[in-house]
């Protein structure tokens, strides 16, 4: 009743050690996750969480020894790249990073060497995934969602929360929700992740949170006319950005007429896709 | 990061490409003597941050050192878009022929970056991709290969360049890919890249924007912001790693994450209201991150009223909480504050809050409501 | 009856104004093989080859006016990378490169590149293909070979021809004969022909003709015993050759052990392969 | 082609990698300056380019600057596998812990560089690859990435390197990386990199082997050739681009393509004949170039008999026959030939040596047995 994520997930935490990694290790462990390693290069040996959790000094010693098949990266941003190199290098199929603040240059480097190397990368800059009652990577807060069959897809962070929490209290329940990171250069797009949604037997309709700049919104909206079955409902956040100004996000800038919100809301209403007009207004368009 | 024109044609003779001689002048007198240097026909252009220079009248042609003092004058004296001119660049004047446009960014679908040129340079490029998309032409550039001999030799045959200025406009392109690529740019552009009546080619304006990301490999770049072209409160966001856009409303907004910020701005908009700024005090952001954003939002004198929206993942609630009390000590309390804070250790946070007897709104649009409402009230006393 | 190149291929050559380009583009001419354009920029405009071949500036603008489907390059070295980069951003989907002296990392980029474009390199620094009676492209002798059933690839160049003209004198007719190339690092391999040859009804046996250094010869080898069904009969060149000298291919190198001839005999013999002592002695091999 | 020893340490040094003071000596008593600079203790290094130099007594341990002298006269005089050792570089003696072995070379099935390093370094790496495979760790280095600090920490871990040591053989595994990428090599490597009783890392021997198709754009480079390291004839070869290697038999062979020279001595060598060299005239080789190539065979005092082999392809039969003549004019004729002459324009080249009274043989193998028979008849006489 999930993608990408569930209570097999075996889960490796790159940058354990650190403050973030720590403090949100900790969440994700009380939330059900099974951690299975930690890494953290010169701090190979230790146990964290209460002795719960072994730290190896790399991401090979942390795979032998533990078989994850999931990783985190709370990595500072002048290593992550580093980490999700050698996290790729290490086979590990489906990485997830939450630190800011990288490069476009190195993620551009980084998303081909992924490509090749097989590896799904959620992110940068992302919140995470969270499939409730079963698996929480990354730091979207947990108790903001219940089980359910509405899959969410979101460009922002806490933007995510704000529609998790509508839903919340709204009774509706979450397949899988994912932040896939407002970066310029992302790892997995709009478009993956609806296609593993309309695949998944479990998601019966989809929320869709975009934000002005780029065009992922809308090739959504043409993936969703053309192939997708289940409904989709959508927030766009920037509605009323001045144009041209930096609005935090560097994905978040309007670039030369396109990437507005108003182009995006007209792409995906006329695949179908219901539009609300504030966060909390999605849930009762759902249907 | 914006670079200035002065400074991206700086970086770009740093990477072979021809530029016209000039220096830049504080002071008009200092204007008279450059012109003098390049033998007296100088023309005088506004260093200014923002575009449309020339519509509002910042670059003007001089025909001797004694006119480029006074046109230096009015240029000096001008603010463009609000902004005030500090510095003019005075360039030689260039007999054009044509103008060409040629520039780098990334392609965001593609993942790479693209080289784009037209033989409409000199106006809005936009403009000629809208009306005249066929006059632009475009090779994607595989970051790690760099862009290479044939496909600046595309892009000329594309423009119908005269086969004699191949080699030097592929010089020049190369020379621009690596300027982009050394300086972890996310748009570096030639506007116009002229045609001389001699034949030659040069690089008359040009724009560089850095990736703020990038900046710390880059020291010597990251010294070249203009402090001066920044309004304070920006800056003052910077040194504490906020993300702050001044607006014209009223109601301060305070909100961590910049998408859960602009929705907050389109909530306060669709229900009435007029946001004064955005603000975003990001991921993690810590006490003494709420602390100056309070402090930035409660300098702004249109604030009538503060709409703190805060949806605690990597930022944790109660140290938003405690960043709150913090700001409040000391500062004036005459704005209204509506609060709303979700998330990880929401319990805590609003205890501290609900102990500081500061109450908390619980949805969005509730909150909304209450600051458009609270704005009102400060507004007609 | 061939592979890769026959009587519908329409070839561009790159470097077609060169001395060694304009000689072989005659000589190709002469055999039938349907030169559609040339390519030299700065040359656009001009015709050559008595007027009968256009030459452009670029591979852009020869693929828009002719729709060519092979590529053939006599481009120096210095610029022979270009050229292949050049002919695969076109979308052409074989290319073959005669050119020699091309550094490793250089080529080890380009073959990446090239992976990625989805477009198939013959070479560099080898003489090409030939299919007998329909289509020559590079610089074999078209004289020394008749059509039939034998499919001859090889990592050298004029040996090849000796085998070639060895066939030819005792009656046995060739489908299509490629020169891989002897370079540490090349486009298609041993390996990549032999499927060709596997699959194309028209080849009846395979002539592999190998050389010290490497161990492309041994990955054949493996194939052959797993997978092929054809006959194959190999004569590998350096059999007296000095370990550790040098003996002008790049590729000719003994390194470390690995890349000597007996090793890679012994290899082709437990496949089943029939090794030659002496190149002429191959076709007596062939059953 | 190769680089010295203190070659190869001054390109490490340059890239950061620690190597000991030293110098490279002429004279004995240069090596006893040297020796004097270094505090009197000091290795003695034999600078040639073949291996084995520490079997041969090549490498000498001076307890003084006296016994650097005397050793420096010895090494100096000595001769290791034929060639005249010319240069001894002098260098501080050091405390050896542990011997690594730490090498970049191009992995061909992979088609990427691969680093291999070793904690039994100092003997042949071979050997510890054939006799314990484990010993050796390797990653495999992307070009345009390069060598990541993740795996050069994957490779001191493997090789259970002391944690403290980390990050200084990361910086030296990244700094030998980058000599071979931007040195366009085919083999870099620091064998050993010691750990000092001291616990630091150092360089004490290195090895680089240069891609000779791209020295072209390493100037620099390429004037590090030691011509005195070649025999009179390769550099002659080398001249006129062509590849030759001397060898110990009695017939001459001149052969357009490595393949076809290799199977050419194979032919022989089946038919009990003993090749005198390996000489490839190249692709595309011109009458001047045939002319220089028989001149250095018939140099060789051991030849007596010479097979010319000529396939044409990109080097016509005609230009073939031509050279032939054109080095026949002046030089001594009394050695035989056999010539085959098959292939592109073969008419017309069999045609100038028929003119000229030289015959042709059809077969390889005929052509073999020719020259055997010749240099047999000769042998008798």
């Amino acid at each position: 009743m999930s993608i990408l994520i569930n209570k097999d997930t075996r889960l490796l935490v790159q940058g354990i050690t650190g403050r973030e990694g720590i403090f949100h290790s900790a969440q994700m462990l009380d939330y059900g996750t099974k951690i299975v390693a930690g890494v953290t290069p010169g701090k190979g040996g230790d146990w964290v969480l209460e002795g719960k959790v072994p730290v190896f000094d790399t991401v090979d010693q942390a795979m032998a020894a533990t078989g994850a098949n999931c990783s985190v990266s709370f990595v500072p941003a002048r290593f992550a790249v580093d980490a999700m190199l050698e996290a790729a290098d290490a086979q590990l199929p489906l990485l997830v990073c939450i630190t800011e603040g990288i490069p476009i240059q190195d993620m551009i480097m980084v998303r081909e060497y992924l490509d090749r190397a097989g590896a799904r990368l959620i992110g940068p800059n992302c919140p995470g995934l969270l499939t409730p009652g079963e698996c929480k990577v990354g730091i979207i807060p947990g108790h903001i969602a219940e089980p359910g069959p509405v899959g969410v897809v979101s460009r922002s962070g806490t933007l995510t929360y704000e529609v998790l929490y509508a839903l919340q209290r709204n009774g509706r329940g979450v397949s899988t929700c994912i932040g896939i990171g407002g970066d310029p250069v992302i790892g997995t797009t709009f478009l993956d992740v609806l296609e593993l949604f309309e695949a998944d037997p479990h998601t019966e309709s989809v929320v869709l949170i975009g934000e002005i700049g780029g065009t992922d919104e809308e090739r959504a909206a043409e993936f969703i006319g053309d192939q997708m079955t289940k409904p989709v409902v959508s927030f766009i956040a920037g509605q009323t950005a001045p144009p041209g100004k930096r609005m935090g996000h560097a994905g978040a800038i309007i670039e030369g007429g396109s990437g507005l919100a108003s182009d995006k809301i007209a792409a995906l209403e006329s695949a179908g896709v219901s539009v609300a007009t504030t966060p909390e207004a999605i849930p009762e368009l759902l249907t | 990061m914006k670079l200035h024109e002065y400074q991206s044609k700086q970086l770009f003779a740093q990477h072979g490409i021809p530029i016209p001689r000039g220096r830049v002048a504080m002071t008009a007198s200092e204007a008279r003597t450059i012109a003098e240097e390049l033998g007296g026909r100088a023309v005088i252009k506004a260093q200014v941050l923002v575009g449309g220079r020339g519509k509002a009248g910042g670059i003007r042609l001089a025909g001797s050192p004694e006119e480029a003092e006074e046109l230096a004058t009015q240029v000096l004296g001008m603010r463009i878009k609000e902004l005030p001119v500090r510095k003019v660049l005075v360039d030689e004047a260039a007999e054009v022929q044509t103008e060409i446009y040629l520039g780098v960014t990334n392609d965001r679908a593609a993942r790479v970056p693209v080289m784009i040129a037209s033989v409409q340079g000199g106006i809005e490029i936009e403009e000629v991709a809208r009306k005249d998309p066929e006059r632009i032409v475009r090779v994607w550039v595989d970051p790690f290969l760099g862009l290479r001999e044939y496909q600046a030799r595309n892009l000329a045959t594309s423009m119908e360049l005269p086969r004699q200025l191949w080699s030097e406009f592929a010089r020049i392109a190369s020379g621009l890919f690596k300027t982009f690529l050394d300086a972890d740019a996310t748009l570096a552009e030639i506007n116009p890249l002229v045609i001389t009546r001699t034949g030659q080619l040069l690089a008359l304006d040009g724009k560089i924007v850095l990736d703020d990301n990038a900046l710390y490999r880059h020291p010597g770049l990251a010294d070249l912001r203009d402090v001066d072209e920044e309004a304070a409160s920006e800056r003052e966001a910077r040194k504490y790693g906020l993300s702050y856009v001044k607006l014209n409303g009223d109601i301060g907004c305070m909100v961590n994450g910049a998408g859960l910020a602009m929705a907050t701005m389109d909530v306060i908009k669709s229900l009435g209201g007029e946001p004064a700024n955005f603000l975003d005090v990001g991921g993690g952001a810590a006490a003494e991150k709420v602390a100056a954003a309070l402090q930035i939002i409660l300098a702004d004198e249109n604030v009538r009223s503060i709409l703190l929206n805060i949806f605690g993942g990597i930022t944790r609630c109660d140290e938003v909480a405690r960043g709150i009390l913090m700001a409040l000590q000391g500062v004036r309390r005459e704005v209204p504050m509506v609060i709303r804070l979700v998330g990880t250790n929401e319990e805590e946070g609003r205890k501290i809050l609900a102990d500081a007897d500061l109450p908390t709104a619980a949805s969005l649009n509730e909150a909304a409501r209450l600051a458009i409402a609270a704005s009102q009230v400060e507004a007609v006393r």
